[in-house]
Order: C-alpha cells, then structure tokens, then sequence
C-alpha cells in the first residue's frame, strides 16, 4: 500500500505513452503493415439488396493479371457468426442480404489487380424483394431475409421469428394505472437516423497462414478476442490455429468492435498460401460495415402538477439491417435506459428489433441510449415547461435517492448527478443574439451510462531490473487505455509511468479481455490491473522479507520502484527482489488477475424482464449537458455557441484524457444532432462518400466546449473509477434540441435538426400565426 | 430513383400501342441510345450513352418483358452495366396506356431505377436530373413521331 | 500506352527520383513507393485531410496529387521537418496537450497547423479552427488541438 | 490507366497537346478532376498539366481597370487578392469560402469554372459581379459571360479543343458586395448560396447559386427594383423572379423544395447584411 494522500500517478494528465510516436507519423496502423510476398485484397459487393445466389463463373477473373487467389461463399464451409445470434456468414452464402454484401473476393499481386479482377467475377443471382424497413419487415407475408432463423444458434433468444430479430419488454411498476393518477402526460413520437462513425481510419485486416496452417492476423479492431471468436466461427478454425494482434487503431467508436473483413481476408490468405491485406475504401467503409441505428420511439411520460414523474412508456422499433451483430444488445440497453436517470416507479419499455436489407446496424458509441434520450429528454424538458417549472428543478426533484437501485435493480452505488447539474446551473445566463435575423436558446439534457460487462483480466509481470511489463489484452484505440491502465499499475506498485511498459494485445499471450467497448476499459481492466499488481506486491514484499529479515507486513512500496520497512530507512529497489526471484528463490514475479461483472441487472422481485441481453450490465456514470444555440432564422440553420458536459466518472484517472472523451463525443453528438444521416435510395446506400456525408469540421465545432470532472467515486472501480468514453455523446441531440426549443417556441421529433428541417417549422409557425 | 411522369399524345391508343412495341422508333427517341435490337420474343438488348459533364457512360441494358396487356399496359425488367461492369443498373418499368378524351391517348409510366458501382456514387440528385431529362427528351421525341405517324 | 514516368522532386529536403505510372497520386508514390506512411489515406477524395503534406510551402492533399506533378517542386512530410522548431513546439504540445487520441489524423494536422504558425506567430482560436477546417478528427472535438496549436505558437514566439 | 502527363509552357503549346491527344484531359489544380478519377468516374487517358504556363497565373489590372484573373490562379490567393474589394469584395469572399485551406491552395478558379458544379462558390459570386470569361482555341481567343458559358449541369459552352484561360472582371467600384453560402459543414458544396452587389445608385446586381445548373441571375427583376432596396415588397419581387428560374436538385444537402425556400430568404439577409454595411460606412 502506497500509505500517502498524494497520488503518483492517478489523477495526473499524463500525456499519452504512443503521442510522440503518432505525433512523429511513425505509429503503424493496419494499412501501413507490410508482410514478405502479402497480396492485396479487394471485395466485390453485391448489386443487390436480397438474392439468391446461384452460381459464381471465376476463369476470367483467375486469368486476370496478378491475381493469385479468389474466395466466395462456396470457400468458407456452413460456419456462422455473430455475438446475439449466430446468422452471419464470413461472406456472403446461398444468400445475399443488403446491397455492397461481399460476394466474392479477390487476392492479387496489387490492390488495383485485385480491384479489376473482381469486375470479372460474374454472380448469378435470383433476385428477391427486399424489405427496407422494419414496419415492411413487420408486415404479414413479408419477404423473410433468413429462412433459417429458427435453427440459428442463439447467445440471446428472445422472439426471433420471421423478420423479427429479437424483442425486449421490461417493467416496473404499474404503468397502465399510473396515468390516471398524472396531472399531465406527454406522448409524442420520435425518430432518429443512421449514423455512420467515419473513424478517420478506413477498416483494415492483414492476414498471413504459416505452413502448419496457423494464421496471423492484424486488423484494426477493438477487441482481438472478438476478432479470434468471429473468425472462428465463421471459418470454423479452432481458435488455437488463429493468433490475432492489432497495430494502432484509428478511432473505433463502434465500428471495429464486432467483424469488418478480418474473416474474408483471412479466407484469402488460406487460399492463397500468401499474407493479404485488404483495406477498404471509404466508400466500402460506409456500405459493408455498420452504422447506428435508426430509431422510432413512442415516448410517453407522466408528471403530477409539482413535477413528479410518475410514469413512463417507451416503446421502439429498431432496424436491425441484414445481420443481428449487436443490435440485440443495443434494443435492450436502449430499454434499459430509457428510464432515463429519475426515481419513476411505474416504467414500461418495450421494443422489436427488424431485420431488414441493409448493411448490419451494431454498436455505436452510446450503443442506442442517445436514441431515447433525444426522446425522453425532450419530453422532460417539456414537461418543466408546460409546469411552469425551472428545467434544472424539475430534474432535482426527480433525482433517485443514495441507494436507489436502476431500472429493474442494478445497484447503483455512485451517483454525482446532482453535482452535475449545479456545476452546469452555475454558468452565466445566455445573452440574446447580437444580430438581427438570429435567435439564441438554451438546452438542458441528463443521462447515465453504463460501464462494464463481461470478462476481462490482466497480467504484471516484473522484469529482471525491477520494471514492469503490463499485459491486458484491452485494444487502445486511441483514446488512451494502454495510459490509463499503465497509470493504475504505476499508482498500484508505486512507480514512474516510464517503468511500466504495455504491451500489445495478442491473443496468444494476453489475458482475455471482451473489448474496448461499453465504456469498460477503465472500469474493468481497471481492476483486474489493481488486482494483478496488488498480487505483485504481495510477492514483492514477501521476496523483500527474506532480503530484509522482515514480515511483509511491515514492507512498503516506496515512490520510484523501491521498497521498504516502514518507519525506517532500510530499502531495496525492486531490482533486488527481482534478481532474487529470478536466480535464486520463488521465481520470476508475475501477478495475474481477472474477473467477469457480475452485478445483476434484474432484481426480479422489483421488476419484470423479458430479453433481457445483459443480466448482468454495469456500474453507473452521470452527465449533465448544457448547450447554447443560435439559429439564423434565413436558413434554420442551427449553430452551437458553447456547451458546457459535467460528467461523474467515479475518479479521473487522467482528467485531459477524460475531457477529450467529452469533447470528442459532443462533437459526434452535434454532428448527429444537426448534419450527419446515411440516406437511402431504395436500397442503396446514397451518400457513402465524405463529400456527400458531412461530420463537423473544427470551424463546426464550437471552441467553447467546457468539460467538468465530477468525482463520485465508484467503490468498486480502480481509485474509483468509471467510464467515461460513451456518455459524453447521449445527451447531447436531447439538449441541442431543448435549447431550439427555447431560441425558437418548437420542438423538433425528427433527427437530425438540419436547417430544412427548422425552417419547415419556422414557416409552419408563421402559417400558424397567421391563421 | 423513381422517375415517373405522364404525357399526352393526339393520337388514339391503338395506334400508339404499336408504337411503344417497336422497337426502332423507341430507341431512336431515347436520347443517347446508340443500338437497340430484339433477341427474341420479349427480350431486347440496348446500348445508351450517358454523359454528365466530364463523366461518360455507355449502358449495355438488357430489357425483359414481364407483362403486357395489349393495348393497355407493358412491364418490363431491365438489367445492365457500364464500364466493365463499373457501374450496374437495374430498372423496373411500368408504362400504361389510357384513352383521352377525342382521341388522344395518355401514357403514364413509372420507373423505379437502381444504379450501383462507381456512378451509383455519384451524386443522387443531379442523377436524377439526368433521369428526367432523358426522360423529358424521350417524350418529346416520342410524341412527336407518334403524332406524326399518326396523321400519316 | 507509354510506360511509368522517371522524375525527381526534392523530397524532405533531398532529392528523390522517383519512377511511378502518370497517373499515380503523390500519395501512392509517398506511401507505396516509397514506404513514407506518415501521410494516411482515409477517404482518396481530398475530403478528410490525413494525406495532407506540404507542396511548395503550401499543405496540399497528396491523395489529389499526381505524383509526377511533383516534378521540380518540394514536397515535405513529417519526416523532413527533422529539427524544424516550429514544428518541434507543435509537436510537443499535441504530444503532452491531449490533441493526440487515434492519431490518424495528427500528420495532417501538424502540416496545417505549421503552414499556419508560419502566417500566423500568434492565432487567434478562430484562426486556427479556420487554418485545421480541411482537417477532420472524430475523436478529440477539436478543442485540444485548436489550444495545442496556440500554445505551439505562445512558445515559439518567446 | 492514364498514360502520360505533358506539361506545356504556353497556351498554344497546351492547345496543340490536347490537339494530338483529344482523350487527354487539362489539369489544373486537381481538386476535383483527380477526386473524380480516384473514384473511378472519370478515366482520361492522360493529363495536360497547365501549371506550367505562366500567363495562366496571377491577377492583373487591364488598360481598362477592370481585373484579369488568370484561369491557374489558386483559391488562396483569390481569397487574400486585396485587389478585390468594393464591387468585387464578394469573389474574394467566395473564394475563402471554397472548402478548406489545404484545398485552396490546390485549387483554380478555372478549374472550378470548367468543372461548372452547381455547389460551387465562385459561379454566383462572379455572375453577380458581371464577369466574363476568356477562351484559347487554335484559332484566337473570345469572351463570353457567364450566362452563356454555364449551359447545362456540369456542361459549359468550352469546347473539346477550348481552354478557359482567364476569367476578367468589370473595373471595381465601391460596392459594397458580399457572397453568402449556406452549407451544412464549412466547406461542403453549397446547399444554395447568394451573391449580391450594391451600387451607387440604388441599383444591385443579385444572382444565386446551387439552385440550377447555373447561376440563377434576372437583370429584368434587377432593373426594376432599382431605388427600392429598401422596400420589403420590392425585394420579394425579386426573390420571387429568382425562384422562377431556379431548378434545383433534391439531394442530401437539402431538397428543391427548401432550396427554393432559400433563395429569397439568403436574397433578404444578404442584402439587409449589406445596406447595414453600407449605412455603417
């Protein structure tokens, strides 16, 4: 035990361990790697949304120049994957399922061969009709996208039947009761877009087979055990005979969490007998990967005439697009957290989850809570409003008490929301707008996140000087972890950051880590960290007992890798202890430890569930979001001014790291809330190109962008820690569209708020009054 | 892309008809189209040049008949490609006939038009304007022959 | 159909030959050819600024370049600004200022912002979001970098 | 896959390449030529660069005081050309709107003429500021204005054989003007966007952009508002006359329909913007 106050480590804004390399543009990224003999691979994407596939005719793309290898369906056996619901081939087989599905693909001497080979591949197909929403898919007689839907393995089985993927119904209370006793109820509809997450780098796998046929593979990923199960099961290779290891990862956000191409590049490289490399081209990163979800919501929700909420409804319906992937995680967490951060007693949410012929809908930063917290924030705030009530003490007033569990039961044994929202009632009141033709509002939006779920561990081994080797297992992906976990580890054994060295993940050597997902990292691999090092300092002082002449207990770790008997001057460094561990007794110092989350989420006596995804989901972070707007009454067009995120994270671990997920995160926020939307035309993709979709630049971005640290220390977490990476992006759609709300006099159900869109409502408006 | 529209031509719809069946005279009202011959029955084959600006395509399509019920209505099914392959299209075709008033017939068609592969990229909106002004030059072109061939 | 073309353009302050097909970008040629990979293609389109190199004093998309455009002209990556100080301090202050998450846009960044502080010895925040507007980042919200690049500027300036 | 790049020294030597090799194609900054290329929509079986030609470059005062700006000359330097200022403030304005620094310094204004996108800045900008343009062919130069030289969508009245080698602007006067876009990121192509000057008796000269293949100008509507910028009713006329000519597309920056909503709204902010301006001067 470190016995001072004052922190090492934690706490500190320590730069990142990778920036000087990333800032020198040596950090190697997937498409940076190159392998002795590697071919490059391209896909051929199918021109149609839903067909049957009856044959493939290859001799004229084989004959082609360069090209070494093709693969389709027919290569790649009966192997099935996917995280809910195993329904996803490697590529596509028998079927086609959304327009740009990989049907083939080709591995050549270079990527613009390969990209011309695949032109030659002729596919028959047998076209069938497609369903393109989830109320078509609802439809009786509907066309169906998986026949074999009912012998599909199933993680998560929840009313799979037909078009429907998964539903999920939760309850507590007695919501069909309680209106009666309301003096207001609220029922609106809302509906959200697709998002894409144009992570700046495009997905990317390098796959290599060595001669006892056990692959290599690099990709940019968020999970490399995610990866190992995906390409497993869908190849049907036992995961022994696959090794995968990640370079740098430009962004993730979702996109790299769950299977991009690693699977076909990996048949690829099988085929072949060579490495292959395949990196998609933006335009393929738009189609072929995934994106959020686009959500209907019916919000209902009912307050007493003081503003106690007293009920709420939200029923949705999610495109699920041509494969589960995650979505049945994102329709039940999106349930789950549609209660929203309030003591309501009587709550029923429930919702269907649609396939549909599109590309997959999967995990996205916030993983479907800013869907319903666009819906169920707006409704609080109008609900203070038709109550004559200040927005930020109707929210007070409906804050849960210490102790009180979430919705259906989770413990929640944090909660620093109600510093929150005074740290962000303190700003400034908003000026008007300092010119004609504009008008300014204000918006208020709160919410809280999970972080957890799922396995994870970690290894600290002591190397023969006294330093230290971290191993998690847990993909940075940029936004920090290998740091932050460095820093526990450093806090823990008392050492500089630079004696703790990270080492990459690779699934032949680190423990099993689920992923860089669900805001975790901290959180989880936080403290299997602590608890591998604590193990290491156990051995530590036990080596230094016998070199002291002491009881461990009375040993210290000592700042700067030294340890020492209490309440005197004798001490050792840690190269001592490890020298004797080495070469004389006990054995090289390795800690390990792991855990799974294991906190329920239900609580069967209080509520009922019915797919329930996560039993057991996470512990709870808090924001309260605050955004100043101006819109130019010409155009609709709306403009953030400056926002203001307060954000209970348990403990910063590092503060500018946990400022920069806010930032970055209401920043995607705003894009999704104003500009971004993947648009279709009948089934194809049409804007799949960062000419036609826009993400905000630095001039869209308001520079004023006030992220505060509240510290409400999670018992459990790492220092007290809890994740920070999602919650930043949920409130923000909600709290830029209640401050429109205030510029304007409406309220807009439709995102995103694009300056069509206001305008509408500003003529309707004008037709109203003139009327 | 749905382009749809209808058109009136002072012609009556049995003379019309066979209009729409041949062939000849409806490639050569479509603007940009190069070739057009009948495989066999119900299938023909077309060549259609296609340019934006910079941008230059030459469709090969195939077109299928579905349905047709003389005088009154034809469907049909098209498939093709640009550009080795670059691009694919697919269109799906309602044209209908319907007697006007002294004899004049009104045609209204319906196409719902898929292009995917590199102009699928393309900016949606000016492929629409595209489509429309083959459409639009397509009608012209149509309804002057037809009333012409009518009176002769 | 004539074969690649040979040519040399001064590359990071040397001279480099160079022998790629006439229509190959800058970017292929920097990346490909010549195994340079601090310049990263993320959309080929000019759009989201990680290819951005400097091309004659001017931050330029190598990805809508033809490489043998570069004929004569001086093309810089990160690797020719060696111990340049402004580009030092940037450095420095994105590495320790949080500008950095993902990274796949940084070499971009860095061009942009040094063409600026060259212009610009003390930007105002409006100035440097205009200066980094070709350059898109999803992970930081822009902030962070905006004050990296002043704080750059602050210490080159003293 | 292209096959060459030549790289001629004057017009002429430009004109005779494109002569010997039709299928070539003229570069000019490469913005959006080699965009366009890279996403395989167009394949030129080779390139003339026109950097090389120094009286593409720059711009000059003419005998006449009006402004020759040659067709290579960058965005940027448009963008900071304290030559354009009064009447001609707004293509300066237009210019530092064009996407994003690194893409102003690649890019031409002829390039972007001859690309004649509908999105794009400069087109309404130099409409309203009654510019022209100048074209090489084999045998001799002409003029043409704007109003002839945008034909269709992406279509300009420049031959196979033609190059557009200068764009030459009317002597300035003291305005004021201004160019303003609507788009929903800075530096996306406009979703419309407007450009009016003012002059010295009462009178402006309006035009819109993104709303048509071209430039949507009505001197017509121009004339008769002449000494009513002030009147709300006058200046609706002309909005109204302005929509009459738009036909605009429907895509993902926003559709017809809240395009032609646009015009006179951006018409009204722009011009109230400027006779502020001008009441402040």
């Amino acid at each position: 035990m470190t016995q001072q106050d004052e922190t090492l480590a934690v706490g500190k804004s320590l730069p990142k361990l990778e920036n000087l390399e990333k800032v020198a543009g040596r950090a190697a990224y997937i498409a940076d790697l190159v392998r002795p003999g590697m071919l490059h691979g391209a896909i051929l994407g199918s021109p149609l949304p839903h067909a049957r596939i009856k044959g493939y005719r290859l001799e004229a793309a084989l004959a082609a120049p360069g090209v070494v290898a093709i693969v389709t369906g027919e290569d790649v056996g009966a192997g099935l994957m996917g995280a809910f619901i195993k329904d996803e081939p490697a590529i596509a087989r028998g079927k086609v399922r959304y327009l740009g599905e990989p049907l083939a693909a080709v591995a050549a001497e270079s990527e613009a061969e390969a990209r011309a080979a695949c032109r030659l591949i002729e596919v028959e197909l047998e076209e069938l009709p497609a369903v393109l929403t989830p109320e078509e898919g609802l439809a009786a007689g509907a066309p169906l996208l998986h026949e074999q839907l009912g012998d599909y393995i199933k993680i998560f089985d929840s009313g799979s039947e037909g078009n429907l993927c998964s539903r999920s119904l939760f309850e507590e209370g007695a919501v069909e009761e309680a209106w009666a006793n309301c003096d207001l109820v609220l029922e609106e509809v809302y509906t959200t877009q697709a998002q894409a997450h144009v992570a700046i780098e495009p997905c990317g796998a390098l796959a290599e087979v060595d001669q006892n046929g056990r692959v290599t593979l690099w990709s940019a990923n968020q999970s490399v055990f995610r990866v190992q199960a995906n390409v497993s099961e869908s190849l049907s290779l036992p995961m022994s005979r696959l090794r995968c290891l990640t370079p740098h990862v430009g962004g993730g956000f979702g996109i790299k969490m769950e299977p991009h191409i690693q699977p076909i590049t990996v048949a690829l490289a099988m085929k072949a007998g060579r490495p292959v490399k395949l990196i998609l081209s933006r335009e393929e990163d738009f189609e072929i990967t995934r994106a959020r979800h686009p959500f209907r919501i019916r919000m209902k929700t009912g307050a007493t005439e003081d503003g106690l909420l007293l009920a709420r409804e939200c029923e949705v319906l999610v495109d699920c697009g041509a494969y589960a992937d995650d979505s049945p995680g994102v329709l039940g967490y999106s349930l789950l957290m549609a209660r929203g951060p309030y003591r309501i007693a009587n709550v029923k949410c429930h919702g269907k989850l649609v396939y549909t012929n599109k590309l997959r809908f999967g995990a996205y930063r916030g993983f479907g809570n800013p869907q319903v917290t666009f819906a169920g924030e707006q409704q609080i705030d109008e609900i203070a409003r038709q109550l004559d009530l200040d927005p930020f003490e109707l929210r007070r007033r409906n804050l849960p008490a210490d102790g009180e569990p979430w919705f259906l039961g989770a413990e929640v044994a944090s909660n620093g929301l109600a510093q929150c929202l005074d740290a962000v009632a303190r700003v400034e009141p908003l000026a008007p707008a300092p010119l004609p033709g504009r008008r300014r509002g204000r918006g208020l939006a709160v919410n809280a996140h999970i972080s957890g779920l799922l396995g994870t561990g970690a290894i600290v081994r002591m190397l023969e000087d006294g330093s230290i080797v971290l191993n998690t297992g847990a993909t940075d992906i940029g936004q920090g972890s290998d740091t932050v976990l460095a820093q526990i580890c450093a806090e823990a054994l008392a050492v500089p950051l630079d004696m703790v060295r990270v080492a990459s993940p690779d699934t032949d050597g680190s423990p099993f880590n689920w992923g860089t997902t669900a805001s975790r990292v901290t959180y989880t691999t936080g403290r299997a960290v602590l608890g591998a090092a604590r193990e290491v300092e156990r051995q530590i002082k036990e080596q230094a007992g016998h070199i002291l002449e002491c009881a461990p207990d009375d040993l210290a770790l000592l700042p700067g890798g030294r340890v020492g008997i209490r309440g005197t001057d004798r001490e050792i460094p840690f190269a001592a202890v490890s020298g004797r561990a080495h070469w004389a007794a006990g054995g090289p110092i390795i800690g390990s430890h792991s855990l799974v989350f294991e906190q329920p989420t239900l609580d069967p006596k209080r509520a009922a569930a019915l797919g329930l995804p996560f039993p057991r989901i996470g512990v709870f972070s808090f924001i309260a979001c605050l955004v100043d707007v101006e819109v130019e009454e010409a155009s609709g067009q709306v403009r953030v001014l400056e926002a203001w995120s307060a954000v209970d994270v348990g403990r910063a671990i590092n503060p500018r790291l946990v400022e920069v997920q806010l930032e970055g995160a209401f920043v995607q926020g705003l894009g999704m809330a104003l500009v971004e939307e993947m648009v279709w035309d009948g089934p194809r993709l049409a804007n799949p190109t960062l000419m036609d979709y826009k993400i905000p630049t630095a001039l869209d971005a308001p520079l004023d962008l006030h992220s505060i640290i509240i510290e409400a220390p999670e018992p459990d977490g790492p220092f007290g820690a809890k994740g920070a990476g999602e919650i930043g992006i949920n409130p923000v759609a909600a709290a830029i569209a209640n401050a429109v709300r205030d510029a304007m006099g409406f309220r807009l159900r439709d995102l995103p708020l694009s300056g069509e869109r206001v305008l509408d409502a500003i003529l309707a408006e004008e037709a109203g009054d003139a009327a | 892309m749905l382009i749809e529209g209808a058109f009136t031509v002072a012609a009556p719809r049995d003379k019309v008809w066979p209009m729409i069946r041949d062939t000849e005279l409806m490639a050569a009202c479509l603007p940009g189209c190069e070739e057009a011959r009948e495989e066999d029955d119900g299938r023909y084959r077309v060549a259609v040049k296609v340019k934006v600006g910079p941008i230059a395509a030459r469709f090969l399509l195939q077109i299928e008949i579905l349905e047709e019920e003389a005088p009154l209505s034809l469907h049909c099914r098209t498939r093709g490609e640009e550009g080795s392959r670059a691009s694919q299209l697919t269109a799906d075709s309602l044209v209908r006939l319907e007697e006007g008033a002294a004899g004049e017939t009104e045609v209204t068609y319906r196409s719902d038009v898929q292009v995917t592969g590199r102009l699928g990229k393309f900016g949606l909106g000016l492929m629409r304007k595209k489509a429309d002004q083959l459409a639009a030059g397509f009608v012209e072109a149509f309804r002057r022959r037809a009333e012409a061939e009518a009176v002769s | 159909m004539s074969g690649p073309v040979a040519f040399t353009l001064d590359l990071d302050g040397r001279s480099q030959a160079a022998l790629a097909p006439a229509d190959a970008t800058l970017l292929t040629l920097l990346r490909d050819g010549l195994g340079n990979t601090g310049p990263k293609r993320g959309c080929n389109q000019g759009v989201c600024g990680a290819c951005t190199v400097m091309i004659d004093g001017w931050p330029q998309r190598a990805c809508l370049t033809l490489a043998a455009s570069c004929e004569g002209k001086s093309v810089r990556t990160l690797e020719g600004y060696g111990k340049d100080p402004l580009m030092q301090s940037l450095q420095k202050h994105f590495a320790e200022g949080g500008a950095v998450q993902c990274g796949f846009c940084t070499t971009g960044m860095l061009i942009s912002a040094r063409r600026l502080l060259a212009d610009d010895p003390d930007p105002s925040g409006d100035a440097v979001r205009a200066a980094l507007s070709g350059n898109l980042c999803r992970c930081v919200g822009y902030r962070k970098i905006v004050e990296a690049v002043q704080d750059a500027a602050r210490e080159a300036g003293k | 896959m292209a096959a060459f790049l030549e790289r001629p020294r004057t017009v002429e030597e430009a004109l005779t390449c494109k002569a010997v090799r039709p299928d070539a194609r003229f570069l000019a900054g490469g913005a959006s030529l080699i965009a366009m290329r890279n996403a395989g929509l167009v394949v030129p079986d080779g390139y003339i660069a026109l950097e090389g030609i120094e009286e593409l470059h720059g711009i000059m005062q003419s005998p006449d005081g009006g402004l020759r700006i040659g067709a290579m000359t960058r965005h940027r330097l448009c963008a900071a050309s304290a030559s354009l200022t009064g009447s001609l403030e707004l293509v300066r304005q237009a210019a530092r709107q064009i996407a994003n620094p690194p893409v102003r310094n690649m890019g031409t204004i002829g390039g972007s003429l001859a690309n004649a996108d509908p999105g794009a800045d400069y087109p309404a900008a130099l409409s309203a500021a009654d510019a022209e343009v100048e074209i090489a062919a084999a045998e001799g130069r002409r003029r043409l204005g704007l109003a002839d030289f945008f034909l269709d969508w992406y279509e300009t009245a420049l031959g196979e054989d033609e190059l557009l080698t200068a764009i030459l602007l009317p002597a300035p006067q003291a305005g004021p003007s201004a160019y303003r876009k609507l788009a929903r990121v800075s530096g996306d192509y406009a979703t419309a966007s407007c450009a009016v000057v003012l002059d010295q008796d009462g009178g402006l000269r309006a035009a819109i952009g993104g709303c048509g293949p071209a430039p949507l100008r009505s001197t017509e509507a121009e004339t008769a508002i002449r000494g009513r910028l002030h009147d709300a009713a006058a200046i609706a006329d002309l909005g109204r006359a302005l929509v009459d000519l738009a036909d605009p597309i429907d895509d993902v920056r926003g559709s017809a329909a809240y395009r032609r909503l646009l015009i006179p709204r951006l018409l009204a902010s722009t011009l109230a913007h400027l006779l502020r301006q001008e009441q402040a001067a």
